[in-house]
């Protein structure tokens, strides 16, 4: 670290966020009244005064150059008075009080290559993680992925013909930044392999009785191996969680080999109609496949277009196949029930179908 | 490619297609940043083994913060030297991720002086995150950021940053106002965000209505939902246009209702003490439906993603509660079970993990809150009942005696 | 154990059903049709074939003297040509060909004190247990207080005027013989005490480490006590489930300063419109009150009486609940609702309310 | 209250009342039967003090039988002598609980004989209950009721008496034949119910369809609940009639159908292939519907009551299979579930507690039966999925070899 700059500032918190709205918005705030789609991704909120913003939103890529967040910059200050936006899905909203700009900027950012889209029932961008570009847990990228698969859902982006919104998130591993286990669809990164304990240094670099505790299986016993303090793994009750990588670094779980991605399904965060709720395992495996992990984006794809086909209006992924039923899921969309499919962690045997409520 | 010091052939293949590249952020950086030309390297190298090349964590930070910075070191450090160090500064964003342009260009021009140039806007929490710089350029980083009115976010095992949807700022439903509360919490909690104390992270999120735009009951410790306890304002002939418009009120609207406490025929009626404040019926007629005007928030407790113990769900600590300044009453809450897990969490043991380890019937009296039917999806189905004593008979006592 | 007779005939199972029908019902067997109420009570039963079967159903205390069964018989021989059943729920089932001896055959019963009902929306006999007449383990009586609450639910049982059925159901301990864990109501006997050891005999008597073992919650620890091999209870972890007491007599329970009843509502066993459900915990404590448990009987009473009220149509007790909330369940009976309602097993985490979905 | 020895001031308040008195039944017996007359006071004084007076358990029984019997003795036999043994007899019933009055005079014949007069028609597994008397009388009592046809009924860790709803002989929902099969069962494992070598009781029980009438996916270890799996059968013209009569349809039948799946305008539609086989339609106009004619049976495991680690609901295993003699499918899957279980149970562990422990994984194969999704309400929900083997590199093969 360099040393202490003379009169150190800290802990002044973010901008206050007043700083940072838009004249119409600040005039507005807590007064909205209603709002309506002009056109998808293009919303309209209308105040108690009167008053109108327009929210243009356009798809990103999130992980941006400061070359791209400048050019924001000059597109608000074109069409914005300044004003922007990021979403909680890391969109961008740009924010005008004149409706007659709305299609000029637009225009600008498909130029650019940047969609405009992502409200409604639409299919907005994936929340998403680091990946091989910045972490060390991954068991898959993040960003690659997230390109491919919008890549080929595009055409949900940009528009809203969807039952229902539909929200795709990515992790790279299980410690699930991307808080993928309520989403309508979750792409999850997963390790197949146990760890491999780096014997010669685990001793050293960790302390033993902590990793031994990490492991909510169980599955971590002290050893000594080749005459050094170490441990080693039942690699039969390890389910490859990493946690004990977490608090090790000595326990590498990276396996090109076994690594890969899971899918899940019918999550949701919202309290609209049904409850929040987790997303359930739709496909235990599919194979790293870069640069455009096909199976994955052709496994998305499809869960997507059998859900549209058959849900109703208002219907999120989850809320349909409550109503069909799992076995119905498997069935329309092709994929294959397996032993991975039931659970059996701590709470499994509540998952277990107790009732007689059959579809045959 | 001319610009970039390796081929990245993989890579080069994430530039086409209509959605927009990541790599044609990177390139657009890499012919002015080593650091990011190695990246590129490195990351190519991933994409054909099938693996990332980040070695494990690593502790780096800024003078008097315990938290804010991932330090990141690669293990191809020999390859890629460039990228040897590629740190990430979580910066506090400001709430609801409103800027102006002079502002994002005030972080810009700081990154472009000190590091990567690349960044996420932003962060699965939150945070502005700087992608990618070394040890030495943290310091500096940090102080050009807080000369421009820009702090550290949250890292370890502290309070991570607040983050809250649009809110009042430009949405209709907001029942609270959730950009002034996060501003207030982030602001109140300085010390808490800044020097990790706890046994484990401690996440706060704030959504305006049970749409919950921010997935608070999903990612936050702690998840204030705003929701209102009168009825929902209904304007008929608003209702009407929509049933002219070509929505069918009854089977759309009124049969989605999870409460079944609507009735549709020319007039709508709410049966508003059934009515779970789901959003449905209003989402689905903007024009016509508001949430009431005796607005509030619910407060939700233990959010987290599956490590350790399995993901939780944030679940219902105050069915109802005012929110608006000073928040005296949430800060007091948010204080006492920081108190309560700080004497009784174990490391990497989320508040929620916490809970379901010792129970409401420990977590409740600390927290000073009386138990509520709310808080549970239904009381309990098996006779396990701890009693906390007993009745001794008296011969007993004297035979004892 | 006397000797062995000298043919010794065992294994030869139950006798044969057959020898056991109405000639209407084994000529028609598998071939009915439809059925019909004629009266609380009277079912009718008609074939394919167009004969048909009439049943009469009478309470009965299950508890019967050889007299009773006696008099059954007789009753059957009189009106049924000898063929009568029982229940499911201990009710005795008269079987007529003949609809004109119904109203004879009601009017003796009634007579003697056997009320006739229990069909349809009734409240039908109560499912129990053995109580203090045979049982070691019981916390509280059976046939008392389901005396005590029929002749208060009697009203219930010769009417079918309720929403939908209500399944009142009774177990003395927590070994629930009863099976009350998926009724509308059940009564069940707890221990709010944890076993006192005979330290004397215990070590003698029982297993220790089986003792140990048996503890749910591990609250029972070996212990060497006046220089006697017994246990030590960790009081703060016993919640009285007594399933040492099961495996170790040396442990008793019994302690009627602090046994008594808690009443538990909302379960259900058929899969008619809801799934199977257990009943949730309404009153965690009543004091026994012999010999006619008014408080029980009051408590009971009253969740009949306001779900009456309250329920729709084919609403039973839990899916009324379901639809009004428990909130509101709390609030309509008067109940109060305390910690003791919120469960801290092994699966209480699950049963945390984690939607947004309130009632104000 | 002169024909019994004792004062029973607080049970004789338990003669009055519209509902039929168990203490009546006392009574009747009393006179004759000295062990009724000490029960009367024994049961007094428990009523007095509110507390039971029985010791616990004793193992007694019949030659060459391991249950049936269940033991028990006074704690107060120095006052209640005749009392001081108490024992009871379980006695299998006919399936259905369908008699003569010639079988019942036989039982109580006997019961007369060699008992207390006391029964229970039935015990809550479904047997007769002959209950109280004496260690000396069991063998003789057994005698007489093997030579009347009567076999003893289970007790301890064996195969419980099986039980069945009424079924075919008077209901026409029955979807296969209960009472067939549960005579059939019971004769089939006569050995596994005379003679305890489980780890701990096994109970089955037989519903003839979805109703459950004899609550089987809540009481027993293997539930079989009646099914099919064509169409619903529907006369309409039996449909307006109940409308006619007052039933509001569409409300009432199809708003409570649980798949949604009914439509009501003069005319009722069902979506069959989305039909749940709840029976809600169809116990609401019993004459106008009726269950389609492939007909079959669920097959559910695993339920009990709360001791030791919860009470367990039945869970799906088999979705449908047909139910017909010599039920050879049904007998496979029984043997191959008590070998699995001899195998790994524990004592005092149910079958359900041991799947819980063990999970579907290692069950399933152990009883040759393929993962459905009708076995689980919902896939899992956490990432945490075993996989039996993995692969290694090449390169690491060679270094291991
Ligand atoms: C801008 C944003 C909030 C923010 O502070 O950034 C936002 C804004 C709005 N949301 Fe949202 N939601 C935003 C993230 C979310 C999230 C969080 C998430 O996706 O991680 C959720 C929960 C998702 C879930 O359940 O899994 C969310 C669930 C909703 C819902 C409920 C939808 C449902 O049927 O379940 C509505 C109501 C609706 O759309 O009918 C809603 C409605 C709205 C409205 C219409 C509210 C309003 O009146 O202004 C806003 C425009 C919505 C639109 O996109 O169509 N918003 N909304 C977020 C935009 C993200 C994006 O770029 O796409
Ligand atoms: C940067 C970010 C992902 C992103 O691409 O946006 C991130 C990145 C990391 N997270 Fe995270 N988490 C990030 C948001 C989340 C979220 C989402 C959220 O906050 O809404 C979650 C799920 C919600 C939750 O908190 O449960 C999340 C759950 C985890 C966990 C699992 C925690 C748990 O209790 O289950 C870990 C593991 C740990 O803490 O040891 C983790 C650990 C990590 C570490 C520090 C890796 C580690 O094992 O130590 C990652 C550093 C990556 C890197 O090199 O930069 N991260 N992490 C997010 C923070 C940016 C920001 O400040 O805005
Ligand atoms: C006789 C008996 C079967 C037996 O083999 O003994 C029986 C017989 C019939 N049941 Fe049952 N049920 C019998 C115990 C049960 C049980 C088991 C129990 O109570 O322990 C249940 C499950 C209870 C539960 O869900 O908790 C049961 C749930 C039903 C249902 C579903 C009711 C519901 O809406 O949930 C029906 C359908 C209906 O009544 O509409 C039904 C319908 C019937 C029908 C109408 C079937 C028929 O077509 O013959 C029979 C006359 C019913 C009546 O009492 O109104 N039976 N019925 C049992 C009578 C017990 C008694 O003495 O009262
Ligand atoms: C007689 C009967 C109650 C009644 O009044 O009807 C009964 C009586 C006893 N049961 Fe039971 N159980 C009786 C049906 C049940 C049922 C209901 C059923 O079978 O449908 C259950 C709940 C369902 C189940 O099996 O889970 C039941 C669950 C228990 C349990 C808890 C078992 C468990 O796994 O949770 C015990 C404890 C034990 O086995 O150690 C138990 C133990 C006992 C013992 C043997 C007491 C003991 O701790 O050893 C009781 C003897 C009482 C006595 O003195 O006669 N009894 N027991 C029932 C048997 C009569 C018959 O054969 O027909
Ligand atoms: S999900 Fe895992 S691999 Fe991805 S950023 Fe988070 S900790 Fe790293
Ligand atoms: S990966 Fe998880 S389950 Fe496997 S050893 Fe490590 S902590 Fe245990
Ligand atoms: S959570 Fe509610 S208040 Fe906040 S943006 Fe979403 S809809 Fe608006
Ligand atoms: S908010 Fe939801 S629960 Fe309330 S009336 Fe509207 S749809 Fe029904
Ligand atoms: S419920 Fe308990 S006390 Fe009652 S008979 Fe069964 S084991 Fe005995
Ligand atoms: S009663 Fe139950 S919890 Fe208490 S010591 Fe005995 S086995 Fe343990
Ligand atoms: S379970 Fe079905 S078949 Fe058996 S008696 Fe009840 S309604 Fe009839
Ligand atoms: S049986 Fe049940 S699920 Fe099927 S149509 Fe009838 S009501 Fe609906």
């Amino acid at each position: 670290m360099t040393t202490q700059p003379a009169k150190r500032i800290t802990d002044i918190g973010p901008p206050h966020y007043d700083q940072m709205l838009h004249p119409v918005i600040k005039e507005n705030y807590g007064k909205w009244k209603y709002h309506e789609t002009l056109k998808p991704g293009v919303l309209c909120h209308v105040s108690e005064t009167g008053q109108k913003i327009y929210s243009v939103r356009a798809g990103s890529p999130r992980l941006l150059s400061i070359d791209t967040i400048r050019w924001y910059a000059d597109l608000a200050d074109k069409y914005c008075k300044g004003y922007l936006r990021f979403t909680s899905r890391n969109n961008v909203e740009f924010l005008l009080d004149d409706p007659k700009l709305i299609d000029p900027l637009i225009a600008e950012l498909n130029q650019n290559g940047f969609p405009v889209g992502g409200t409604n029932n639409a299919i907005s961008n994936i929340v998403h993680t680091q990946g091989w570009v910045h972490c060390h847990s991954s068991a898959t990228d993040a960003s690659g992925i997230v390109k491919s698969v919008m890549d080929e859902l595009h055409p949900y982006f940009i528009s809203e013909k969807l039952p229902a919104k539909c929200r795709v998130a990515l992790a790279c591993c299980l410690n699930m930044c991307g808080a993928v286990h309520c989403s309508d669809i979750a792409i999850l990164g997963i390790h197949r392999r146990p760890p491999k304990p780096k014997h010669d240094i685990l001793g050293k670099t960790c302390e033993i009785p902590t990793v031994v505790a990490s492991c909510p299986t169980g599955a971590i016993r002290p050893a000594t191996v080749d005459g050094k303090q170490s441990v080693e793994i039942v690699e039969a009750q390890c389910m490859y969680c990493a946690n004990c990588y977490t608090v090790c670094p000595s326990l590498p779980m990276n396996d090109p080999l076994n690594d890969g991605i899971s899918i899940w399904v019918g999550g949701k965060v919202s309290n609209a109609r049904s409850a929040p709720a987790f997303s359930k395992l739709a496909i235990p495996f599919i194979p790293n496949n870069p640069p455009r992990w096909p199976e994955v984006v052709e496994a998305v794809k499809n869960i997507v277009e059998v859900w549209a086909k058959h849900a109703r209006k208002f219907e999120r992924i989850g809320e349909w196949i409550d109503r069909i039923g799992w076995k119905r899921f498997f069935e329309l969309t092709g994929i294959e029930f397996t032993k991975h499919h039931i659970d059996d962690f701590k709470h499994a045997g509540l998952t277990y179908h107790t009732s007689a409520h059959l579809r045959f | 490619m001319a610009d970039t010091k390796y081929e990245t052939p993989m890579l080069d293949e994430l530039e086409s297609g209509p959605w927009p590249s990541f790599i044609k952020e990177l390139k657009k950086v890499a012919p002015r940043k080593p650091m990011v030309q190695d990246l590129l390297g490195q990351l190519e190298q991933s994409y054909e083994e099938g693996q990332g090349h980040w070695k494990h964590g690593g502790i780096v930070g800024v003078m008097g913060y315990g938290g804010g910075v991932i330090g990141r070191y690669s293990d191809l450090a020999d390859k890629f030297t460039n990228c040897a160090h590629f740190h990430t500064i979580r910066v506090n964003q400001p709430a609801g991720w409103f800027y102006t342009s002079k502002a994002l260009r005030t972080i810009c021009d700081i990154w472009e002086r000190h590091g990567s140039g690349l960044t996420n806007m932003h962060g699965s929490t939150g945070d502005i995150v700087l992608l990618g710089t070394t040890t030495s350029e943290l310091e500096p980083t940090f102080a050009e950021l807080t000369a421009n009115g820009f702090d550290l976010g949250g890292s370890g095992s502290d309070m991570r940053t607040p983050s809250c949807c649009v809110g009042k700022a430009r949405c209709e439903w907001a029942c609270y106002d959730t950009m002034a509360l996060t501003y207030d919490l982030t602001q109140s909690f300085q010390d808490a965000l800044h020097r990790p104390a706890f046994p484990y992270k401690f996440k706060i999120k704030s959504a305006g209505c049970p749409n919950d735009c921010v997935a608070s009951i999903a990612r936050a410790d702690l998840s204030i939902i705003g929701t209102w306890r009168d009825d929902i304002r209904v304007d008929q002939e608003g209702v009407k246009a929509y049933e002219k418009a070509g929505l069918n009120i009854e089977r759309d609207v009124c049969g989605r209702c999870p409460a079944r406490c609507m009735e549709y025929s020319g007039k709508l009626m709410i049966d508003n003490r059934a009515c779970v404040h789901c959003m449905h019926c209003i989402n689905a007629m903007p024009k016509a439906l508001r949430p009431g005007v005796d607005t509030g928030a619910t407060i939700l407790i233990g959010s987290k993603a599956p490590i350790v113990q399995g993901a939780l769900l944030s679940s219902v600590l105050v069915p109802f509660m005012k929110i608006e300044p000073p928040y005296q009453e949430l800060k007091d809450l948010i204080e006492k079970m920081w108190e309560w897990r700080d004497e009784n969490g174990k490391s990497r043991e989320r508040i929620g993990e916490l809970i379901q380890r010792m129970g409401m019937r420990n977590f409740l009296p600390a927290v000073g809150l009386e138990p509520n039917p709310d808080m549970v999806f239904h009381p309990r189905a098996n006779p396990y009942v701890f009693y906390d004593e007993y009745f001794v008979a008296e011969e007993e006592g004297e035979a004892q005696a």
